[in-house]
């Protein structure tokens, strides 16, 4: 298909829903020849894996750590590379990884080459950690308690051993979200980090006027902290009741909560998605909160560590975070990572009940 | 051209191995104005520790009431680069293949009329063009549509279906993901575009209970493949696996939530009748078995992020759904199921949230369905119970109490 | 201790807060000497076992069945018994049993033979059925639904081979409450009976005034279906909230719910309160409502059969009910006892969300 | 003397092998009158399928707010002997032991003052004796307390503690569960006999986790017996088992929760620190497996029946506490615990309830208490939760951040 983008361009020309292109146009024709007939893949390298049809045809994937952030000029390099080995042919996975797609052999060495050289890294499949689903942070949302992008560069700097070659006992998932409306896959990886306040939003009464509806921002409050205030018409919050969640500033403007002495990072782990083994876990907190320290976030970092060594010294084979957690128990999580429990870790929310210990079943740890 | 900035902050996040979002930001900022206010600001939230950008602001394309994040900056003077700064969402193709004649086309689109800066993907799977003017909506419109491609979705809206790579380059895809969300995507085009439901509504479709696009977790309804038959047994290719150190009692017997695989030391044996669908043995026996026809899936509903209520997970409405094209069945239940959400639906209240608030039968009801026991983890625990008229009628117990 | 009862009681003599009787007073010369030094039980018949002290001391316990409603005529013929072959000593067990407690190993069978003769039903020691925790009834409560004695003779009727001589894979603990203020056992017993109500309460406005108070009605209904009605000084019930729990009974007599034509069972399975194996779990509903129908409760014995039989068929040794449905899946209990699953079975109260099957881990059902 | 009733329903209930309640009616009735209208009154109830008691009403003994529940027959005219019908609630003696000579003594009483027909025992644990009129009371309450015998509790109060037969009959019991009980009962006596907290307050001990009482699911307070040192192995008593036909594999290693055993077909092992303490290996393997000291009991609080918030557990909240007489810290707990809870707890509100409205924070700062990992599942799901003024004073992380 020729792309056109004239020079003067004619609104009038703009088609509505007409949806996006069939994807049977980006399909390599070894996929179309073979598709929903795929055999079996074998894992060749961390960074490369090929799929066998049943005809006996193969595509070879090799896959590359990508920022997700990409200036058009890394953008057009990659399509330069992948016309050159790949028939034109890439595809992004659902984590912001970038796999081209090679169904010629005998480029695969040479693509492998020209990425190394190219300070292309490779890696991120098989039992091992792979890119970071995140989000907007800093870059570009309104509501960003902690940056995404730049935590997920401190991440996977530290981790980066565990992408390109090293292997974890199961696919560790990270996730970022920079507010709890929590755009990344957190509530549900292995393990993940959330922005958070920890002091009532403000309350700016000439604005909220203007700017809010009352009925809605008093239901986008969790735990009903929520009032009016008629004399102001505005509102007032029970501070005994806010959770510092910052659901209301997502409705109205005029109760901004973000503040950069008090907003931090909490980490919260065993999480999963897949339904092998065991069912889909929500994530829940490990450690309630770590200081906001751009740009490396050193504390965030070691307390990952902390959670990340201790898994992989102590999980079996196959078992992601959240199900070595379930087998060893929390009061062994917390003892083998060394995390205080606190406060916060003990819920008062909706499910409280259902989180509280309700058997002597109990393992003794020192 | 474009302004140059002190990022002593951001500049110690190029070292390190892992590939930089600030050496993107700078290549884009080599000539970009947008892009290189981008990185000022950055550098300055880097510093503050606190973002800089305004609570969002409606700006769209004409006939859309979405696909574009309205942002604007709260320091703009310093800043006028990034005064508008809004992100446009292409909905992506499905399976996130491209060429890299699609991609150059873009490309050029972005550089032209926006900072040059995009996400390959957005979380919900849209592409994300970052940072435009209000003046080039209409334009970066247009082209993108003579092109073939279209917005994606925001607000209360459908928004842009996504799916795993499935049977595209998956052995074990039992549906086929990528023609469905192009499918429903094309079928509900009006809803995507035009703000019509109570909030957000989002489909994620995967080719098996692996869930490799996280259906499951974050989509309002989510596909997830499915099968009926047993599954295949290559004994050769276990007793490889064995022979290369697998430990398959331990690896697969002991982990199969099913209980019902076991290991001779020479034969593999699954009783398939007790097999949860789960997964784990197919993929870690690798190419040694094989899940059989009958194809389906399972659909579940109600999955999101934790405002209001919690987060949720998505839990089942169809225990098993055939999904051959035209997708008529499904389509029926998302039309009904968005239809009785929009009509009791509060103002930002997710479907899930409804069902929970109004209870399933009033759901299940609304759109023809009855209860089964795969809906649930388990049935209700407290003895009370609410009783339409006629559930006790003709007095049901008579027929099964023989 | 010799104990007194004067001819003429002077209320004077009345002492208060003494407590109950020591329970040294009671105990067994041979258990007092080995009391906390018991090494060893054996179960030599379901009505007999032999607890075996370190000090190699033994003590012989024959269990006997009752009806917990018990005559003092009855408990005269027990004492006679009791002082015949043990000294005097014996005890009733926490679920109602009688146990006679023999310290001299020649009178156990004699005690046996004579219990026979005298038609004592002896058992439900081991893996076994063994007597019904249960409540009032018709015999003594306001509140009551159902019976309970009627329902537990009926019960026991049916089962009473697996008290007396047959196995079960484990103890199965069946309870039995009268209404769902449950003062059996019934929400964590394997297969338990609780008479329910399925129509809304009549509101007596007149008597309401005089006998109950508002706050304490509405904080009574677990779905606040209950507002107040000011013109009448009484209140309302939006009988679309209404689950006909009866609880506002419970604190106002002027909101009668008892209904001979719409009263009902509903049978609940699957729960336990030992920490053995898997942690203590809730009974679940498997049966909503089956009509009540004195005296045999033909249904509700019929539907526990099927329930009953399909768990002594399927279930591995040591399985209690509730460990074999969890292994089984739900959609199987449901599709091997025959009963089917309805609107009822599908929770919509507060704890919902944790109820729903959020996995595809689904097992296929003919 | 007394009237004869036609009753072919509950005769019919005099059929079959279990001992028959009607059978023990029946007796009482043939010579007191208020029994013979029980039977008379029941026979009706069973005819029309309603219970004929009204809601209870205030009777009790001097000095006394419980002990007695007051019932009144809504026929009274119909069966007079059971006009009024109240029961009277007698403190066991701890583990439900007695002598002849004490079970005459109470039928003496009874025969004396009241309708000849008992209860052994009520569900909480007390000895229920059916039926007098309020004219009794006092005399019974006199004769009772002249012989050593209390009432038991009712109404908003301290209930009748009771716990499982234990030391004095099982070789695992961990504590001394009669002697706790007792203790308890005794130290709480104006508690229990005067109704001063928001609601009820159950106290149910027993010496191990098997939890031969249903401690965890019906008291408020739950005192479990444990164990913290070594489960100590027999091996010849193993064999033995497995000799006389036991699959220890299947009966013992795949049960066990915390996954800590081995057994090789001739030595069984077991990791104890991994052990989850739930008993299944030692009952199981009765004999051959014994815990070991330390001993003490892990404390739970806030079960109940549905109402209104749906049934609790108990759940954790001293992982491990001693049980030496005095039992002071258990004391202090109670009295620290039901202070708390009086003062905040709304009218039927039980601990548990109140602990679940104002939080675990709220009830564990109340009593001088840390939180500790044993006292939940899980920690908690959702990313947002409240910050007391001080707790991140001092930065807390750099401590354990090293
Ligand atoms: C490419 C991608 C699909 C796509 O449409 O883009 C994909 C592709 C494959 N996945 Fe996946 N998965 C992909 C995201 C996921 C996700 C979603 C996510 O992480 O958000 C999951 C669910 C994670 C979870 O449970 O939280 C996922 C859980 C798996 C698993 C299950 C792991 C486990 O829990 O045991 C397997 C099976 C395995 O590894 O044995 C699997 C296996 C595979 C296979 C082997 C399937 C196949 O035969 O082709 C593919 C390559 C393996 C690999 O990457 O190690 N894939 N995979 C995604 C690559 C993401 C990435 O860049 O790393
Ligand atoms: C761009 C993206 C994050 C990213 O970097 O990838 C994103 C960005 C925003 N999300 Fe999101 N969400 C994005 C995927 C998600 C996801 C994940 C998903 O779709 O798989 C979730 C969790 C799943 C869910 O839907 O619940 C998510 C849950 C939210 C919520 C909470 C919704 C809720 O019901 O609780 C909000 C708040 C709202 O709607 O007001 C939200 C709101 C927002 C807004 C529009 C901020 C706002 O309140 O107005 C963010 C705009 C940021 C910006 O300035 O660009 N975003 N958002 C993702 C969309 C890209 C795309 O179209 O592909
Ligand atoms: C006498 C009594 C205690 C008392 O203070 O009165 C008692 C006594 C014993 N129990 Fe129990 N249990 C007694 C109520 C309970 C209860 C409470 C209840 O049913 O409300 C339970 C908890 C049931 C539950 O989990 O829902 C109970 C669960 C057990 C178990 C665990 C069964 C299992 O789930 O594996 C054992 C161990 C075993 O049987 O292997 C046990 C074992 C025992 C032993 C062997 C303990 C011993 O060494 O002496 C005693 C005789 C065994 C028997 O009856 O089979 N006892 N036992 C109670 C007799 C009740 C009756 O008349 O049948
Ligand atoms: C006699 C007994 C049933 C039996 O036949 O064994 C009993 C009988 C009554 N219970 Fe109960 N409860 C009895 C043990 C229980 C238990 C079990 C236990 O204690 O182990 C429970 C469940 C556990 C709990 O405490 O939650 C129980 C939960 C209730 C409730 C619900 C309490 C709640 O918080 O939801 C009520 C309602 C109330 O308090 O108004 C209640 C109320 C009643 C009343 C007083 C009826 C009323 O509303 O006024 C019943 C008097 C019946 C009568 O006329 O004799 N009874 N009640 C038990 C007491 C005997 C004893 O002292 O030994
Ligand atoms: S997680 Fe919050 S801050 Fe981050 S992109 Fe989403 S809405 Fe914005
Ligand atoms: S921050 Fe959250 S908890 Fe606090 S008032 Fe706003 S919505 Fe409510
Ligand atoms: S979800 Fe299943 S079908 Fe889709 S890519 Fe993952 S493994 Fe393949
Ligand atoms: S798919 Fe899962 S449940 Fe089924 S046999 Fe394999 S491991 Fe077991
Ligand atoms: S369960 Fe209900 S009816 Fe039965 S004794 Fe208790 S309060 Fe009365
Ligand atoms: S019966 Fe129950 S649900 Fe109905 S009004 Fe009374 S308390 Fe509320
Ligand atoms: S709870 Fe434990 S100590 Fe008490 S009787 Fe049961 S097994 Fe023995
Ligand atoms: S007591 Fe339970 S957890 Fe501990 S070793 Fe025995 S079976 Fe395992």
């Amino acid at each position: 298909m020729p792309y056109v983008i004239p020079d003067v361009v004619d609104v009038k020309q703009r088609k509505t829903d007409i949806g996006p292109p069939h994807y049977k146009n980006f399909l390599p024709p070894v996929i179309q020849k073979n598709y929903g007939n795929w055999k079996e893949h074998q894992i060749l390298s961390p960074g490369l894996m090929v799929h066998i049809a049943n005809s006996g045809d193969k595509i070879w994937t090799v896959r590359v750590a990508s920022p997700r952030l990409l200036a058009t000029d890394t953008l057009r390099e990659i399509a330069d590379i992948a016309e050159k080995y790949c028939d034109g042919y890439f595809r992004f996975t659902t984590r912001n990884n970038l796999e081209f797609l090679v169904s010629d052999e005998s480029k695969v060495n040479p693509l492998i080459e020209e990425l190394k050289a190219k300070k292309f890294v490779m890696g991120g499949i098989g039992s091992r950690v792979s890119n970071v689903v995140h989000t907007q942070g800093w870059i570009h949302c309104h509501s960003a308690a902690v940056d995404a992008s730049g935590l997920v560069k401190c991440l996977m700097d530290e981790f980066i051993d565990y992408f390109t070659t090293k292997e974890t006992p199961n696919k560790v998932r990270f996730a970022v979200a920079c507010c709890t409306n929590m755009c990344g896959a957190v509530h549900c990886s292995d393990i993940a980090f959330v922005g958070i306040h920890t002091k009532v939003p403000r309350i700016e009464h000439e604005r909220f006027k203007d700017l809010c509806e009352l009925p809605t921002t008093m239901a986008a409050c969790p735990t009903a902290a929520i009032i009016p205030d008629p004399a102001k018409k505005s509102i007032k919050i029970k501070e005994e009741k806010c959770m510092y969640c910052g659901n209301c500033y997502s409705v109205c403007p005029a109760l901004p909560i973000k503040d950069p002495q008090n907003d931090g990072v909490a980490i919260v782990v065993g999480g999963k998605v897949g339904n092998l083994r065991t069912p889909p876990k929500f994530s829940k907190v490990a450690v309630a909160f770590l200081p906001n320290n751009p740009p490396r976030w050193p504390e965030v970092i070691k307390a990952t560590k902390k959670i990340f060594d201790a898994y992989v010294a102590g999980a079996k084979k196959h078992e992601r975070v959240g199900e070595w957690i379930q087998r060893i128990g929390w009061e062994k999580f917390f003892a083998v990572t060394g995390i205080p429990f606190t406060w916060q870790h003990v819920d008062d929310w909706t499910y409280a009940f259902e989180t509280f210990r309700t058997t002597a079943q109990i393992k003794w740890v020192k | 051209m474009t302004k140059k900035y002190d990022t002593p902050l951001l500049d110690e996040l190029e070292k390190g191995p892992f590939p930089s979002f600030v050496t993107e930001i700078k290549k884009a900022a080599a000539k970009n104005a947008m892009a290189a206010d981008e990185l000022g600001l950055l550098e300055k939230s880097f510093r503050d520790k606190v973002t800089y950008w305004k609570h969002g602001g409606i700006v769209g394309v004409r006939g859309y009431g979405g696909g574009v994040i309205g942002r604007y900056c709260e320091l703009a003077e310093q800043f006028p680069g990034v005064a508008h700064f809004h992100t446009v969402r292409i909905n992506q193709p499905a399976g996130l293949f491209y060429t890299s004649e699609a991609m150059r086309f873009i490309c050029d689109v972005w550089d032209r009329y926006g900072s040059g800066l995009t996400n390959f993907h957005g979380s919900t799977g849209d592409i994300i063009l970052l940072g435009t003017v209000t003046e080039n909506l209409e334009a970066i419109g247009t082209v993108f549509s003579m092109n073939g491609f279209d917005l994606g979705g925001s607000g209360s809206a459908m928004r842009t279906p996504s799916c795993c790579v499935g049977p595209a380059r998956c052995e074990w895809s039992m549906i086929d993901t990528l023609d469905i969300t192009y499918d429903l995507t094309q079928e509900f085009q009006d809803e995507l575009h035009r703000p019509s439901f109570p909030y957000k509504f989002k489909i994620k479709t995967v080719g098996c209970p692996v869930d490799c696009n996280a259906a499951i977790a974050r989509a309002d309804l989510s596909i997830i493949g499915t099968w009926k038959g047993p599954i295949e047994i290559d004994q050769d290719r276990v007793r490889d696996y064995a022979k290369k150190g697998m430990n398959i009692q331990e690896e697969i017997v002991n982990l199969c939530p099913g209980k019902c695989i076991t290991w001779d030391g020479n034969n593999l044996a699954i009783n398939n009748s007790d097999c949860l669908h789960c997964m784990n043995c197919i993929t870690k026996l690798s190419g040694a078995l094989k899940p059989t026809p009958p194809f389906g899936a399972t659909i579940l509903i109600g999955s999101k992020a934790p405002f209001v209520i919690g987060a949720t997970l998505s839990w089942v409405i169809f225990p098993f759904m055939e999904m051959k094209s035209p997708y008529e069945e499904i389509k029926d239940f998302i039309r009904k199921a968005t239809e009785w959400w929009s009509e009791y639906g509060k103002n930002r209240e997710r479907i899930g949230e409804l069902i929970l608030r109004l209870g399933m039968r009033e759901f299940l009801e609304a759109v023809g369905l009855q209860p089964t026991p795969e809906m649930v983890k388990e049935p209700r625990r407290d003895p009370f119970w609410f009783w339409k008229e006629g559930d006790l009628e003709g007095k049901p117990w008579e027929s099964w109490l023989k």
